[in-house]
């Protein structure tokens, strides 16, 4: 049912693109010369190639995505699209796999003729597909939090302005957990390397607080059952970090606090524990009292801003963070805001750059690299952010949530400031 | 080992979970001869035999092949020193066409040299008479037709020790008589041993027999002395008198 | 927690995975034994029980010992006849032609899935339990004063977990009856030794065949329906549970149901057991090499006859 | 003309074919070609196993990851040049598949399916751990600069094409050549009846483990040059669904077959493409075609082609 407007989507994609296409070819051979292709080109709608998760693991994810992206799309029409010229979304699904991923922005670039790339949630996809991207001079924008664009081992062409990575995201915690919650700190996480990110942005950051992580347990992917790790959680531990994805993510939660019954330690999780999965579900009564890294609040909160009241309505999501439709259907709210940021700041670097055609790729991309100081706007419903043009990579404020009354109440807000860390690459330098 | 025994055995015993299949067989095979290994059902002749080409382990004895001890040699060992063996169900390459099913054969002796190989093929699928089917597919053939390209198989690989297990089992009349034949006209070419049922095929074809019953040799000698023997004639041919 | 209440946990938690890998992997073994195809599509009858359960209790309401009935009848049965007529549509027309087989269980993966992605969602949805009282459990240990009885921290299980190990033991046993006292079960015993002669003495072996195939998918849906209160229904839930099964079904002796039984209960427990002593992922890799190690040096299965 | 001949016509144009068609295609379908025939490079180093020893293994996807792991690690690692590094992937390859061929061969049927899938289970896994190296699921990019082999930039769309066709060429002759040798028709004899086969003096076990070696080899090769061409490395590569995948190409195409990998390939992945761009539903399409294959064209495209238009086809 869900995937019905985004077929839609698709479809009408691709109609249009035919359409364009012979539209183009029908122009300049009827009016053979440049100016008819000026023409046919300037009216044409601007393409953005929507790398999207609908299949695999990263399903829940993509269709929320998927959502955001078409809300923004449409604003960004309503407004008058980008340079006069209408945005169209070329959606194709990568199976939340990498070398698909790699696959699908070819397409993009070669097929689709899309003018940039955009939308990518998982880590894994971003790597695979990002070395195309570097290849074919198409601008990738992502929308993963990874620590891969500041890192340094990607490229020119591939850059993260809508939404924070983890590392900063973990820096700017480490605080709060340190003065509110406990030293002594157990971590859980997947066995991946998004899990090791945390395992070891964290202890660093929490070894800067004064604290110390006692144990770290990696927990092997697709694994089902968890009670039979939570042994290994020391009995010194005065917070337990959880940092769970993918289906099981539930079981991991309720399994952990039938372990513990009553007497738990604190504990802090990230929602990608539980991002798409409402909180009052049966069994996660125990998470009343803990609290979450949330990278936009789920709940509107008492002092929500216009904007975030704005975003809501455009995407169709409630106060609670659900459809607008089916209040069981949760939304991947920490997350899915980059989608709508991104583009703002694809529209604005497309409008700097006064982007024409891919011949003007290069200057998008410095456009972009010359921003900074993003302030909260309905442009930015998250949050004011400081985007970085030599790292490529984007940072805001994060918040930590208590779960009340089985909603997340943002009981701290951090500082663009406390997740700040040094350059690692300056990517203008390399060459276009 | 005797010079004019191709291959022998010497106490060779093979028990199955405490129940004896065969039981201290002292068995010599002369060079160039026809040789049939005759029996009742269970006699144990599939098993003497599978320790021979070494298809069963035995438990204990000793087999010689050549005068060369090969109870060490695992199965396609024995075979490339020049023992082909056909097997009591019909084994061939089913999906292959009969050329290649010979060819498989001739080939692990000629190896890549294709004129050989394909003149030993033409020249055995000749010989049994199947040169026409060349390209059919084994699996298409009759039954009877199978058993024959088996035996080309067998002929393929020059053997100086060819084993028959059962090969006239399910063949007509008429493909009894010219399997006779072939096998007589192998005579002195090479040393056969024959495991068979039809007394017919084994009075025409073998110039010794050996008897086995209850894992035992019961008697050995020429097709007359046999024929003579008191103890087989009650174990064996009992009732049939004469072939 | 101390290395004793530790290794109970863990063997409590490995024997409710060994409860319910006994359930899915019977189910292929049955199959395997029976109609001998590799039916890839397994894990994705699984999958089908489980979202059908989390459907039927969601639109049952009322207490969820009413929907978790429900499920336990409805699920398997829709599955069951699902398969049954996948069977008589396409595995029936490819002569259960070995290669072909595992083409066609794969399209049909491919099918369900897409087909559960678009109506059920990416979602993972929990159903609730019809019962879920955690119960600490004690700790005894010789100390100064003797035996002494404790309540280690963290050692407990759920009634909800007991009740899934009793309700498989239950559901084999009954299995079990089946196939060796009942009429049904002696057809099945026929055509798995030979199908021909089977044939021969009036058993309708494609009906038998597209009859075994469904009761194979029904018991996953019904491992799906007891595992579903623990995890939770997610399109892609039918992946894990189809690998063990097969590995179970193999490990075990293919065609052996005792096999496949005292399999499920080596790899559930070794599962458990080995995560006491090594890091979980470490552990995983052990054990997977463990059990792989059994076949190499057992290439039959532990109770299949050797070839 | 003779069959030798017309196999040779058959191999040679589909070369010639293949060449031609990096100047005759759209750019996207150039790109899909490359990325084709490296994947048939795998396809075919499966086939060797599967559709001409008739072992069927599940777990490819590990001497695949071998290759791209041994290539990537010893450059990312140890700043190795590509061609050291790809030989490193070959060995790594070449050891891997030798180790798990020796353990793997005690068994047969199923139970080598099982024990193949175990074992690369076993390696995804190992690569998981051992994520500080490997990073894990998210693997790693293989840098643009370092992507130069005999000063060939295989991150150009001409020198990947080229680089892919001629990798393409030499695994695709050799293989055809190999399995018309008496060691391959050896092997076709074990496919059709081992216990035949052994009794005709045949060491099968040796020659089964030879296949596992050469089969195993060449999928590393391919996943190296997937890595070296495509610039990434990554768990995902390693797992099940990468074992299945070669599975299903050379059955789609024609187990046993020379072309059949090839055609395998370019059918699935258009399958997938062509489908995904009219429904987002494409798996359900994918389902559906795989269904009516098996009903319809049960030896495989290549495989129904020779069984009723080119009987001569190798």
């Amino acid at each position: 049912m869900v995937t019905k407007p985004e077929s839609k989507f698709t479809r009408r994609g691709v109609l249009k693109t035919l359409a364009a296409g012979t539209g183009a070819i029908a122009a300049t051979s009827a009016l053979p010369g440049l100016s008819g292709f000026a023409q046919a080109q300037s009216s044409a709608p601007i393409k953005l190639g929507f790398q999207v998760h609908r299949t695999g693991i990263g399903a829940a994810y993509g269709r929320w995505y998927n959502r955001t992206t078409e809300a923004a799309v449409k604003r960004i029409n309503d407004m008058g699209g980008i340079n006069g010229r209408p945005v169209e979304i070329v959606a194709e699904d990568d199976g939340t796999d990498p070398k698909r991923g790699a696959e699908v922005l070819e397409k993009f670039a070669t097929q689709h003729e899309c003018d940039i790339a955009f939308g990518t949630l998982f880590s894994h996809v971003v790597y695979g597909s990002a070395p195309r991207a570097g290849e074919l001079k198409l601008p990738y924008f992502v929308v993963s939090e990874g620590h891969h664009v500041a890192s340094g081992k990607l490229n020119r062409y591939t850059l993260q302005p809508g939404i924070t990575d983890v590392k900063s995201q973990v820096q700017a915690m480490a605080p709060f957990v340190a003065n509110n919650l406990g030293k002594k700190v157990t971590m859980i996480f997947p066995d991946f390397a998004f899990g090791h990110d945390h395992r070891d942005f964290f202890t660093a950051a929490i070894e800067a607080q004064g604290g110390e992580v006692v144990e770290a347990i990696a927990i092997p992917p697709t694994e089902t059952s968890f009670t039979k790790y939570f042994p290994r959680i020391p009995r010194e531990t005065e917070v337990i970090y959880h940092v769970m994805v993918g289906p099981a993510v539930l079981t991991f939660v309720k399994e952990l606090g039938e372990f513990f019954g009553p007497s738990s330690p604190e504990i802090f999780g990230f929602i990608d524990s539980l991002e798409a999965v409402d909180i009052k579900s049966p069994g996660l009564e125990f998470l009343e009292g803990t609290y979450f890294w949330e990278g936009n609040p789920r709940n509107a909160q008492a002092d929500q801003s216009s904007h975030d009241k704005a975003y809501r309505a455009a995407v169709g999501v409630d106060d609670n963070g659900a459809s607008l439709e089916d209040a069981q259907d949760v939304s991947t709210y920490s997350h899915m805001f980059g989608c709508w940021e991104t583009l703002n700041v694809i529209k604005r670097g497309m409008e700097t750059a006064n982007y024409q055609g891919p011949a003007d790729r290069a200057k998008l991309i410095e456009a972009v690299e010359a921003m900074s100081d993003m302030p909260l706007s309905d442009d930015h419903p998250q949050g004011a952010k400081r985007f970085n043009g030599k790292t490529h990579q984007t940072f805001g404020h994060q918040y930590i949530s208590k779960v009340t009354d089985g909603k997340l109440v943002v009981e701290h807000t951090t500082s663009i400031e406390d997740g700040l860390y040094e350059d690692e690459v300056d990517y203008t330098t390399q060459s276009f | 080992m005797d010079a004019v025994n191709i291959l022998s055995t010497k106490g060779l015993t093979k028990t199955y979970g405490g129940i004896k299949a065969n039981t201290d067989i002292d068995f010599a095979l002369p060079k160039g001869k026809t040789m049939a290994l005759i029996g009742p059902n269970g006699a144990g002749k599939s098993t003497f035999v599978g320790m021979l080409c070494g298809r069963i382990a035995a438990t204990s004895g000793d087999v010689f092949f050549e005068g060369q001890n090969i109870n060490a040699l695992p199965a396609h060992k024995r075979i490339s020193l020049g023992i082909a063996y056909t097997f009591q169900i019909t084994s061939v390459f089913a999906g292959l066409s009969l050329h290649e099913n010979v060819a498989l054969a001739a080939r692990r002796r000629l190896g890549s040299d294709v004129t050989a190989v394909d003149a030993k093929v033409a020249d055995v699928l000749a010989r049994v008479g199947l040169m026409d089917r060349a390209d059919q597919i084994a699996g298409d053939l009759s039954y009877g037709h199978q058993r024959l390209l088996e035996i080309a198989m067998g002929l393929a690989q020059d053997p100086r020790l060819f084993i028959l297990d059962e090969p006239t089992q399910g063949l007509a009349d008429s493909e009894i008589a010219s399997f006779i034949d072939l096998i007589n006209s192998l005579a002195g070419e090479t040393t056969i041993l024959l495991i068979e049922h039809n007394m017919d095929v084994v009075m025409k074809t073998a110039a010794y027999i050996t008897v086995l019953n209850f894992g035992e040799i019961l008697a050995a000698g020429t097709p007359e002395e046999i024929h003579a023997n008191e103890a087989v004639q009650a174990a064996y041919l009992g009732t049939t008198t004469d072939a | 927690m101390d290395f004793g209440p530790h290794l109970l946990l863990a063997s409590l938690e490995g024997a409710v995975t060994a409860a319910i890998l006994a359930l899915t992997a019977m189910g292929l073994s049955i199959v395997f034994g029976v109609m001998r195809v590799v039916n890839v599509a397994h894990g994705e009858f699984y999958m089908l029980g489980a979202v059908i359960a989390w459907w039927v209790t969601s639109l049952i309401g009322g207490h969820p010992a009413i929907g978790f009935v429900m499920a336990l009848g409805i699920a398997p049965l829709v599955v069951g006849l699902l398969a049954a007529a996948a069977d008589k549509l396409i595995l029936q027309k490819i002569n259960y032609d070995p290669d072909r087989t595992i083409v066609a269980t794969i399209g049909l993966l491919y099918i369900i899935q897409q087909t559960t992605l678009m109506t059920f969602g990416p979602d993972a949805r929990p159903v609730q339990p019809p019962f879920n009282t955690r119960l600490a459990l004690p700790w005894f240990e010789y100390g100064e004063g003797g035996f002494a009885m404790f309540w280690p921290w963290g050692l407990s299980i759920t009634s909800y977990k007991l009740f899934v190990i009793v309700a498989a033991v239950a559901i084999l046993t009954t299995l079990w009856l089946l196939i060796t006292r009942s009429k049904i079960g002696l057809i099945m015993r026929a055509t798995q030794l030979d199908s021909e002669t089977a044939l021969a003495f009036g058993v309708p072996v494609d009906r038998v065949y597209m009859w075994v195939f469904g009761l194979g998918a029904g018991l996953a849906a019904v491992g799906a329906v007891l595992v579903v209160p623990i995890q939770q229904a997610h399109y892609l839930m039918g992946h894990d549970p189809l690998l063990l099964a097969f590995i179970t079904v193999i490990i075990g002796g293919l065609g052996s149901l005792p096999g496949t039984i005292i399999a499920a209960i080596l790899i559930g427990m070794s599962d458990g057991i080995i995560s006491v002593f090594f890091s979980p992922t470490l552990a995983k890799i052990i054990a997977t090499l463990l059990v792989a190690m059994v076949l190499v040096f057992r290439p039959q299965g532990l109770l299949g006859r050797s070839a | 003309m003779s069959n030798t001949q017309r196999s040779n016509l058959l191999h040679l144009g589909t070369i010639t074919l293949l060449a031609v068609a990096f100047f005759i295609l759209p750019t996207y379908h150039v790109g899909n070609l490359s990325r084709i025939m490296v994947l048939a490079v795998y396809a075919i180093g499966y086939n060797f196993l599967f559709g001409y020893t008739g072992l069927l293994s599940l777990g490819h996807a590990l001497f695949f990851a071998a290759g791209m792991y041994g290539l990537g690690l010893s450059m990312e690692l140890f700043d190795l040049t590509t061609a050291p590094a790809l030989v490193v992937g070959l060995a790594s390859a070449l050891v891997i598949s030798a180790v798990i061929g020796f353990l793997a061969l005690r068994t047969s049927g199923v139970s080598f399916m099982i024990v193949t899938l175990m074992f690369a289970q076993a390696g995804y896994l190992t690569i998981l751990y051992f994520g500080t190296y490997t990073r894990g699921d998210e693997g790693f990019v293989i840098q643009q600069a370092d992507r130069v082999l005999f000063g060939v930039d295989l991150s150009s769309d001409t020198g990947r094409y080229f680089a892919a066709l001629a990798l393409f060429s030499v695994c695709f002759l050799a293989v055809a050549h190999l399995v018309q040798s008496p060691f391959g028709r050896t092997l076709v004899a074990i496919r059709e009846n081992e216990e035949r086969a052994r009794m005709l003096g045949y060491d099968t076990v040796t020659h089964k483990l030879k296949a596992v070696i050469i089969s195993g080899t060449i999928s590393g090769l391919a996943g190296a040059a997937y890595a070296l061409l495509f610039g990434y490395a990554g768990a995902t590569f390693a797992t099940v669904q990468y074992s299945i995948f070669p599975l299903l190409w050379v059955l789609l195409g024609g187990a046993g077959t020379t072309i059949g990998p090839l055609i395998g390939v370019i059918f699935m992945f258009y399958l997938i493409d062509l489908s995904s761009s009219i429904t987002s539903a494409y798996m359900l399409i994918a389902g559906v075609v795989l269904v009516l294959l098996t009903l319809f064209a049960p030896q495989g495209l290549a495989g129904e082609l020779r069984k009723r238009v080119f009987k001569w086809m190798p």
